[in-house]
């Protein structure tokens, strides 16, 4: 019924950056792999748990061009969290979903697209990057502009190494001012004004934004400055959240549930929601 | 000049010398029988303020919120003995400084306010010296007696009843002066003490915690037994509480600002005829 | 000529309903609660009362409810859902505000994922309403467009005889119509009059609070902290509300083996939005006042075009600090525009 | 015939006195009933209510608290503090119904394995002849059942 999740075996763990870990989960049933390649789509989140203390909700990290595992990225800090950061490949652990709506990825096709990325919030972008970078020849021009406050704290490093070999890929690394080590080649600024700097065109361009909401909002702003439309701008939102599916009451910003109407969401219509309510 | 007149008086008084920035007292509520806490800022709104036999609600919790007090600008507050002992208990316990505390003291008796005289809690250590030579509610002791002479087993299954009637709604811990923590034990979940099911099972421990944390502390201002929606008889566990104290410490919980909390000191010779 | 339901053969109905596999839950009095509880005897049922101090929400939506038990062992997990029981259940005696209570949040536990949960226990459950002839200080279902005998959410309505020798008895739906057709000796014709429903006075102007909320201004305004300043945080309001529904997801258990429960939970809580990482959404108690009456009045009616109240009053009724929605509702209204 | 019934005891110890206390009532091969569970503690002002109402949830039926002798404190006052808890607590759970026989407390010094063997002993029998706790066992079965609506 409703509230059972599947249960997921643990294939394997990294670690991305202090305190923040990737699981990669693969189905323990057919029947539930089944449903979700059916139903996965590039944007979506799930409630990851472990029974006996929870469960959490994060955004599937993995594209919907791969859909033989789930993989997800968090920060251990809770109770639920800790646990999962705990458990060993083999485990088991439980994914209930995929909820909530989408990236419109086939709109993007023919356009250029700008991702911007801070510290933890790389996980939801890296899944439509991947999804674009499955199927590159649909797009124009990929910009990816990620930033953290420290280099440590940079997450998925194999995969923006991999990034800035690839010629197809302009990837634009930046730390927060004191964040950097000696051997830093990248930028040193915070995300809104490195965005400035390297000043990306808004011609027949797709913004795609994730970050803590500070960051979010003076990003915005830049965006703006550098003439992106707020419907051209994708984002997608957090709350805390229990059922996942509309019914328990909490994660709503105003009147929008972002377990159903969102997470996804263009920056038009999160300027639309009561921002105190964020 | 009736009480109500008086301490409207006082009240504007108070707020229009810049003495206190803020009343805390009684308005009227939605029944002619009930009264609401309001909040009076300036002199000519003190006309709201009602101050009658219906005035039982203890209101020395609205002085912990987090910022009140910090300014370092004094609060007034329409206070029964209950609530001035709630706040020599929280100026014992660091949550509030008695000096920004105007008491506006009054009590009731025979279905009338009466004033009290005094505005601070100091000025009314006599009063509370002889509450505790009275000792406790002889009403509750009553009350309470009915169940200590029950067996353990009907005892028991008295509270298990009650305790199968909670909801968690937590309005005894809400209303509570005492309860100020910023993480209550129940929403504390590294590790979960407390099941937050309302179950049977669930309610007991938050129901006994509760009592626990209170012991020595309650006034039996009774705003956590008319707050429960469920009516649990919260009076009588919170009374048994304040008993032991009284009996086993001689702690007559809120005597003054100085007294210390019972649970966080000792002395060498307490009673320990339990111990094997 | 109507079906009438006398008093006196009310005991014989309670006989007739057990024999066809019915429980029945009416509203009585134990350990100093009102609430519906399973009866025996029509002398059993406390009819007279103008509403118990619990819902029958209760019964379809438990203050806490086991969803999976769960067992671990290494590298493997055993689950198994518990499933409610699809009880024959009639609730005799709901006032018309409890019974609409159930209707309006239908919608809400059927939307796009069917929460089979409140299903379940609907699916079997007969709604027998008495129509209000009397009404408190509290009572509030006018404001809200409903009324003492709304029959939104019953099965069957009764509505009290002038002589107060029974009710009028009326099938609403095929449910109530089966429910009747167990005790067809047992209700009789007359020409009785009924009683006139109670007088419920409207007491704001609904039109006037859903246009205000609705006004993007009005989510800012000062009026939400000078409303809710003396509100204490807990959830009476809402844990005796007929409509509310929000819900906490728990494991309870150790490590190997225990179970998942789904646990009332309030938005008048902190806890209820608070990230992890500290962040609250709705960090103060206006806010989240302001997230009960926005979300019964203007965002719940967006959704399934319906206010999330039935006008019972509890959430006044039984506030320690005399607040409720009357209360902010009202003033709303006579807010100067 | 079903099973005798042998009780489940908890006992939270101090580390410093009822444990070393246990340890040489070991050493010294004396004989106590094996119904006991011991949960060390640094210090019987450690020892929270909330341990006694769990090991009751989770199937005791019986707890024994101990620690040092008055004045005898590792930690100078700990002792003193939990005792005026305990003090307070027996009342609180007495009132509730829990026997006050099921709970009980004790000093124990370093030295006294012969009063920790006997204690034990003494204890075991006596919530041996209360029999199992059944009143509050029940509230546990009632949460693993369905639920009751």
């Amino acid at each position: 019924m409703i509230y059972n999740p599947f249960p997921m075996r643990v294939v394997s763990k990294r670690d991305e950056a202090p305190g923040v870990r990737t699981l990669r989960l693969e189905f323990v049933k057919q029947e539930d792999h089944d449903y979700f390649s059916t139903n996965y789509r590039t944007g979506m989140f799930g409630l990851y748990g472990i029974f006996g203390e929870g469960e959490s909700t994060f955004c599937v990290a993995s594209p919907e061009t791969r859909k033989e595992y789930i993989e997800c990225t968090f920060r251990q800090s809770g109770r639920v969290t800790t646990t999962l950061a705990n458990a060993d490949a083999g485990d088991i652990v439980t994914f209930r979903g995929p909820y909530g709506n989408r990236f419109p990825i086939e709109e993007f096709e023919g356009k250029n697209l700008l991702f911007i990325a801070g510290g933890i919030a790389l996980p939801p972008t890296r899944s439509v990057i991947w999804s674009c970078l499955d199927q590159r020849e649909k797009f124009g021009n990929v910009t990816i502009v990620y930033g953290a406050r420290t280099v440590a704290d940079l997450v998925y490093k194999d995969e923006l190494d991999e990034w800035k070999r690839r010629d197809d890929v302009n990837l634009v690394l930046t730390v927060d001012p004191g964040g950097e080590t000696p051997d830093w080649q990248d930028h040193v600024g915070f995300v809104p004004s490195v965005l400035e700097k390297v000043a990306p065109s808004p011609d027949n361009t797709i913004a795609v934004l994730c970050g803590p909401p500070i960051m979010i909002k003076f990003t915005l702003n830049a965006l703006e400055k550098l003439g992106f439309s707020a419907e051209n701008v994708y984002t997608t939102l957090e709350n805390r959240m229990k059922c996942g599916v509309g019914k328990c009451g909490r994660c709503n910003v105003g009147s929008v549930y972002i377990c159903k109407e969102g997470p996804v969401f263009t920056a038009a219509e999160v300027q639309a929601m009561p921002q105190a309510d964020l | 000049m009736g009480i109500q007149e008086q301490y409207r008086n006082e009240a504007a008084e108070l707020l229009s010398s810049g003495a206190v920035k803020l009343v805390i007292g009684y308005g009227e509520g939605s029944t002619s029988d009930r009264r609401r806490p309001v909040f009076i800022r300036s002199a000519d709104e003190t006309a709201r303020l009602v101050l009658d036999a219906n005035c039982i609600a203890n209101l020395s919790g609205y002085l912990v919120p987090e910022g009140l007090l910090s300014d370092g600008k004094s609060v007034a507050v329409f206070l029964k003995p209950d609530g001035i002992r709630s706040v020599n208990i929280l100026a014992a316990e660091a949550q509030v400084n008695p000096d920004q505390v105007v008491i506006l003291g009054f009590d009731i008796d025979g279905g009338q306010a009466s004033p009290l005289p005094g505005r601070k809690a100091t000025d009314f250590a006599p009063l509370i010296e002889s509450q505790k030579s009275t000792g406790l509610s002889t009403e509750l002791q009553q009350e309470a007696d009915q169940l200590e002479l029950m067996s353990a087993t009907d005892r028991f299954e008295y509270w298990n009843q009650q305790f199968s009637k909670c909801i968690k709604c937590y309005a005894c811990r809400q209303v509570c002066p005492m309860c100020y923590c910023r993480r209550c034990i129940v929403d504390v979940n590294q590790p979960q003490w407390v099941n937050t099911s309302s179950h049977t099972l669930g309610n007991f421990e938050w129901n006994i915690v509760r009592a626990f944390h209170l012991a020595g502390r309650c006034v039996a201002c009774g705003g956590c037994d008319r707050a429960c929606p469920v009516n649990i008889p919260l009076r009588l566990i919170n009374h048994r509480m304040s008993k032991e104290a009284l009996d086993a410490f001689d702690h007559f919980a809120g005597e003054s600002a100085d007294q210390k909390p019972v649970l966080a000191t000792f002395r060498q010779d307490d009673p320990e005829t339990f111990i094997l | 000529m109507t079906r009438i339901l006398l008093h006196t053969r009310l005991d014989d109905c309670l006989a007739a309903w057990r024999a066809s596999g019915y429980s029945v839950l009416a509203p009585s009095k134990s350990h100093e609660l009102t609430r519906f509880n399973e009866v025996q005897h029509a002398s059993d049922m406390a009819l007279d009362l103008v509403l118990p101090e619990r819902t029958i929400k209760d019964h379809f939506f438990p203050q806490t409810e086991p969803l999976i038990r769960y067992r671990i062992k290494k590298h493997e997990i055993d689950t198994e859902e518990m499933v409610p029981p699809e009880l024959k259940r009639i609730f005799f005696g709901v006032r018309p505000c409890d019974a609409s209570g159930l209707a309006i949040d239908d919608p809400l536990f059927g939307w796009d994922y069917k929460d089979e949960y409140w299903f379940r226990r609907r699916g079997n459950s007969v709604i027998v309403t008495i129509a209000c002839t009397s009404a408190d200080d509290f009572c509030m279902c006018t404001s809200v467009q409903l009324s003492p005998d709304s029959t939104k959410g019953s099965d069957v309505m009764l509505t009290p005889l002038k002589d107060g020798r029974g009710w009028q008895v009326l099938a609403l739906t095929d449910r109530g119509n089966a429910l009747l057709e167990t005790i067809p000796s047992i209700l009789q014709e007359s020409d009785a009059e009924p009683a006139p429903p109670a007088s419920v006075p409207v007491k704001f102007d609904i039109d006037k609070v859903t246009a205000w909320l609705a006004d993007p201004a009005s989510f800012e305004s000062h009026f939400w902290k000078e409303i809710s300043q003396r509100c204490i945080g807990c959830a009476s309001c809402t844990f005796l509300c007929p409509t509310c529904h929000c819900f906490d997801i728990q494991d309870e258990g150790d490590t190997y083996s225990g179970i998942r429960r789904k646990n009332w939970d309030s938005c008048s809580f902190a806890m209820f939005t608070m990230h992890t990482s500290g962040h609250n959404p709705r960090n103060t108690q206006s806010t989240r006042w302001r997230q009960r009456i926005m979300h019964k009045f203007n965002y719940y009616r967006g959704k399934f075009d319906v206010n999330s109240c039935s006008g019972c009053g509890r959430c006044t009724r039984q506030c320690p600090v005399d607040m409720g929605i009357t209360e902010t509702l009202q003033s709303i209204s006579n807010l100067p525009r | 015939m079903s099973e005798p019934f042998e009780p489940k005891i908890v006992a939270f110890v101090c580390t410093y006195c009822t444990y070393a206390g246990a340890d040489l009532a070991g050493t010294s091969r004396m004989k106590y009933a094996s119904n006991v569970r011991i949960v060390r503690l640094p210090c019987t002002g450690r020892i929270s209510p909330m341990f006694i109402l769990k090991a009751l949830q989770k199937g005791a039926d019986g707890v024994l608290v101990s620690g040092c002798h008055p004045g005898d404190c590792h930690f100078a006052q700990g002792n003193y503090h939990a005792r005026r808890r305990w003090t307070v607590f027996r009342a609180l759970l007495s009132f509730t119904g829990i026997p006050e026989e099921r709970i009980k407390f004790s000093w124990i010094s370093a030295a006294e394995g012969a009063k920790f063997a006997e204690l034990i002993n003494g204890v075991t029998e006596e919530i041996r002849s209360l029999g199992p706790f059944e009143q509050y066992q029940e509230l546990q079965k009632i949460i693993e059942t369905q639920s009751t609506y």
